[in-house]
């Protein structure tokens, strides 16, 4: 095992990691912006290293900082959390380049599978269905013609894409061209990179992911599904395990998750996202080659860690587990709480927490690097805690995870929990008529 | 006491505005005195500096003083504290290099007077070295950094008194 | 003392508006002076001269929280508010009644006087009648809780005004 | 199941209960003292009396006072959680005289086995072996010839004990008349009984209890084991299930408290103590009839909710599982956080808390009722969290407690954190060679 490791990245994560790391004896250096000088895992680690500004791009995505830190450190691995570099190729070549392990998966599978329309073709090739749709097309011409062939509505989709973002649905061919323009503009925006491809829109589906975990060697676990169809602007509001569907539903998109994690001998932690309609046919949408921000709902459903296991495979130490080991029990739902004002738009609100006590007692998990006396710094995205609530079965877990938020203080920024709160008491959220469409639907 | 400690406490006494602190606690103390000049609508105002005195922590031994400035780097905060001088500070994290090669004189030492874009150090990161320039002529007053020591972004690593 | 704790107390002696503030405790002490000019009503050097001394109190760590407990029985905290009355107190939990029984007047009105031991109001709890006494001579003033209504323990009853 | 109840209790496990009636949607009552006026459990309640002043004697042991609270506010059933009247047969008399449901098992149960040498006889009537001993006695002169017949050294034990107070190890006849007197006068002190019994000293044995529920019609199951052999004075500090112990040797014992609970047709929770010696033969010693500090461990090792389970079985519904889908997974380690200074005799701290922040993180649970700015009433006991690590085994449970030990801040008071982790570090505690005499041995 490792005896020390560098953390590129800030936030609940980086505490997460952090975590992980201290119950494995490994030290800890963080790397930190000026902004974070004063974050709870810079506070709590080993070491600490100022590696740039508060723009992320001069610190968090400072690759030559971040390799430099970790060099003069003596940290023999990187962990790059999600988001920031933790889907850059190229910063994952680097860190080998350098004799520092990456903890994630190979460069080349990062490529491979991060490009969204490559990753489609490697589904098909390992037998796992997508939602019919086409390669990345070049002109509108060609649009027009993919459209036709796989029948509206359709969904737009960027090569580069994540995050929602280069999305956008077209009902019929006169609507094309226009939104055609537009994704291709948020995608350049967003990924420097304007190529589209198109799916056929699966309606009213559910959005169900698959967490595997490979050796890099082509042993490839899964620790069963999340089910995230609580989105907002195709932003994951709320997850949960196990879904609501049934195991004769669920049974195959586990298996055609390990199916294409073995086909590219996938190592480390993935998840492999799916569409599920209403009669039960899943199609692969797309592959995340990181820890998910969801993950502990599958911690507390099957009591693995997963990034201690994370640390054990890039180790070189293989899966300590195999699939017969690996078991849920109960139910696990975990709500996102960010720092913005759900009464206006969900408008991002940094600021200073001026008081904070945490929910407590049977069954609860807390995952913030927030504290009383904390500032939000403007500069990264709004999410200050995760809080996730464990119970024997659905029904004690939603009354659970309510009276846990309601046990919640805090003070001095507004939160996204009255939001949290008000899915939680819908009616349909509560006997599980969840589908991507919820918020939209039942909500507003 | 760490040195994010003595960091955090500077910053928190430069916030707090006010005109000494001092902090004694077994066999440590710190004594700071702040510039009358820090404000600068104040007309009158001897240029005391900003002092500090450290004893009996070993993390401190040596350099005397090299960590204990917040990192600002690229930002003139350093004027509140020293109104007179200005801090060069680490724009990359690396390996402070005083000379270009270990046989020969450093670029500078102590009362060198600098032309703007007189080479002060290196720095070497990921193998490339990167030199670094005075932004302004003046004498070098201080060396906050030894050589060979490894530099985080915003460290203070000179500090000149402008011509 | 933790940094934190530290940088609260500046950020107190910050708000505090004071002077100088001194803090020692044990082999710990800490000193703080700020600039008259810092305050621009100090600046003709009219100084309050506000010294804080604190010694081996490690209560002071904490903010002042306002003891806010209004119930009190058989104390009489109520005359901070009300200096000259006092309250008279439920001495257990239970239903208050006014009066003996349904029909009858109730034992006192506002405006009543009342001697040492006159009965104010019976309260029963576990189908036991308590008869409540005034402990001094004096004027009903207020009846706080209104007939049949349940009443925790120290819950204020009446205000009498002494002779 | 019931509308509303009342919660006669304090500090930590009043919030326990309220957290369990709120999941179960039961409106609650706080009865507090006037030192606990903003104490979470008030200030979380949906309903709060107050029921005297700040001694115990006047406010949480005040039968009446607490009665009428629970008729004048409506609620159907009384929780005392553990300590003041939890064990008291005449408080849950005096509940069924005024149609108040009493969260416990029947008044005759408590009397019963409240007294330790009834208790002891009750075991023996039911198969269930217990240390060679006595019948409670009543000179010198009978003592003497017990201990000789016993055989030194013996363990004298108040009939009406608890707590550790009237016990004392009695090494040889030239001790036995000093030790007697002054155990008689702790236990006429502490229960206002002297009664004394007497039992051969189990050396260096394993504090192992059960934890059963009834449903007092004379169906039992249980929940397997806990080991609270980490004591201090007789005070447990840190518990964990499942023992080290093999099945082989624990299977008896929760057996045997199955069968003691079911002889006096138990109803709700309760725990069977034992003492287990080096060559696995285990003793009965005594039987608590109330939920225990420490069963947050077994929740987390089982999952289920033991404080609704009792409020399941109080409302009459029976137990709500079959002894078959009891399982345990993984381990469970708690540690009682007192205000109190390690550094000085573990003298009580009461004082205001400064500044507060709980562990978070995977496997972490924390219960506690104290806030940042709550000042820590002198009247009562000086128990402000537990904090409780799970994970798969013992050996990732510890490192998992300490990391989170030490990302515990709590400012204004000393707390017995300290003391903590010296056992965590301990070697002997880390293999699993801890027996009551842990402490005073391999620490001191």
């Amino acid at each position: 095992m490792f005896k020390k490791i560098l953390i590129a990245n800030r936030g609940e994560v980086a505490l997460r990691i952090l975590r992980a790391a201290r119950e494995l004896g490994i030290q800890v250096v963080v790397a930190y912006s000026q902004s974070d000088e004063s974050s709870l895992p810079v506070l709590l680690a080993d070491e600490a290293i100022c590696i740039g500004p508060a723009p992320a791009s001069k610190s968090y995505l400072n690759v030559r900082n971040l390799l430099s830190a970790a060099i003069l450190t003596g940290a023999e691995a990187i962990h790059p959390g999600y988001g920031f570099l933790a889907e850059n190729a190229e910063f994952a070549q680097k860190c080998e380049e350098h004799n520092l392990v990456f903890i994630g998966p190979r460069p080349e599978s990062i490529s491979q599978i991060g490009d969204k329309a490559n990753a489609r073709r490697l589904a098909l090739q390992a037998g796992v269905s997508v939602a019919p749709g086409s390669d990345p097309f070049a002109g509108i011409e060609e649009a027009y013609s993919i459209a036709e062939s796989i029948g509206y509505p359709v969904m737009l989709k960027a090569s580069a894409g994540g995050g929602g973002r280069g999305m956008r649905v077209v009902h019929s061919p006169s609507d094309l061209r226009r939104q055609v323009q537009r994704a291709q503009e948020e995608a350049r925006a967003s990924f420097g990179n304007p190529e589209l491809y198109m799916e056929r829109l699966i309606e009213e589906p559910k959005h169900v992911e698959i967490q595997v975990f490979g050796d890099g060697q082509g042993e490839v676990v899964h620790f069963f599904e999340r089910d995230c169809s609580i989105q907002r602007r195709y932003q994951k509001v709320l997850e949960e395990a196990p879904s609501t569907l049934s195991a004769e539903v669920l049974s195959p998109v586990a298996k055609a998750a390990v199916r294409l994690a073995h086909y590219v001998k996938y190592r480390g932690a993935g998840t492999c996202e799916f569409l599920i309609d209403r009669e039960g046919r899943f199609y692969f949408s797309e592959m995340n080659t990181r820890i998910q921000v969801e993950h502990p709902v599958t911690e507390m459903v099957t009591g693995f860690d997963l990034v201690q296991e994370q640390f054990r495979v890039a180790a070189g130490l293989g899966l300590s587990l195999k699939q017969g080991q690996i078991k849920t029990s109960g139910h696990a739902i975990e709500v996102r709480v960010n720092a913005e004002d759900p009464d206006s738009d969900f408008r991002p609100c940094p600021g200073t927490i001026t008081d904070l006590h945490w929910p407590g007692g049977p069954g609860i998990r807390v995952d913030s690097h927030v504290y009383a006396g904390y500032r939000i710094p403007p500069d990264y995205d709004s999410l200050i805690a995760k809080i996730i609530a464990w119970a024997p079965t659905r029904d004690e877990a939603i009354p659970r995870l309510r009276r846990a938020l309601e046990e919640t203080v805090i003070d001095g920024v507004k939160t996204s929990i009255p939001f949290h709160l008000r899915v939680l008491d819908n009616a349909f959220y509560q006997r599980g008529a969840i589908f991507t469409d919820f918020v939209g639907r039942r909500m507003e | 006491m760490e040195i994010k400690d003595i960091r955090r406490l500077l910053d928190a006494v430069a916030a707090a505005d006010v005109n000494e602190f001092s902090y004694e606690t077994g066999d440590f103390k710190l004594t700071v005195r702040r510039s009358l000049r820090s404000n600068p609508d104040l007309v009158h105002g001897r240029s005391t500096d900003l002092e500090i005195l450290c004893r009996g922590d070993s993390s401190l031994d040596s350099p005397p003083v090299p960590d204990v400035i917040p990192n600002l780097a690229g930002q003139s905060e350093a004027s509140s504290v020293t109104p007179d001088l200005y801090e060069v500070r680490a724009p990359i994290v690396g390996t402070f290099y005083a000379a270009p090669a270990p046989e020969v004189p450093p670029y500078v030492k102590v009362g060198d007077r600098v032309e703007e874009g007189t080479v002060l150090c290196i720095i070497e990161a990921m193998k490339l070295m990167n030199e670094i320039e005075a932004e302004r002529a003046g004498t070098v007053v201080e060396i906050l950094v030894r050589n060979e020591e490894p530099v985080e972004y915003g460290q203070a690593l000179f500090r000149i008194e402008p011509q």
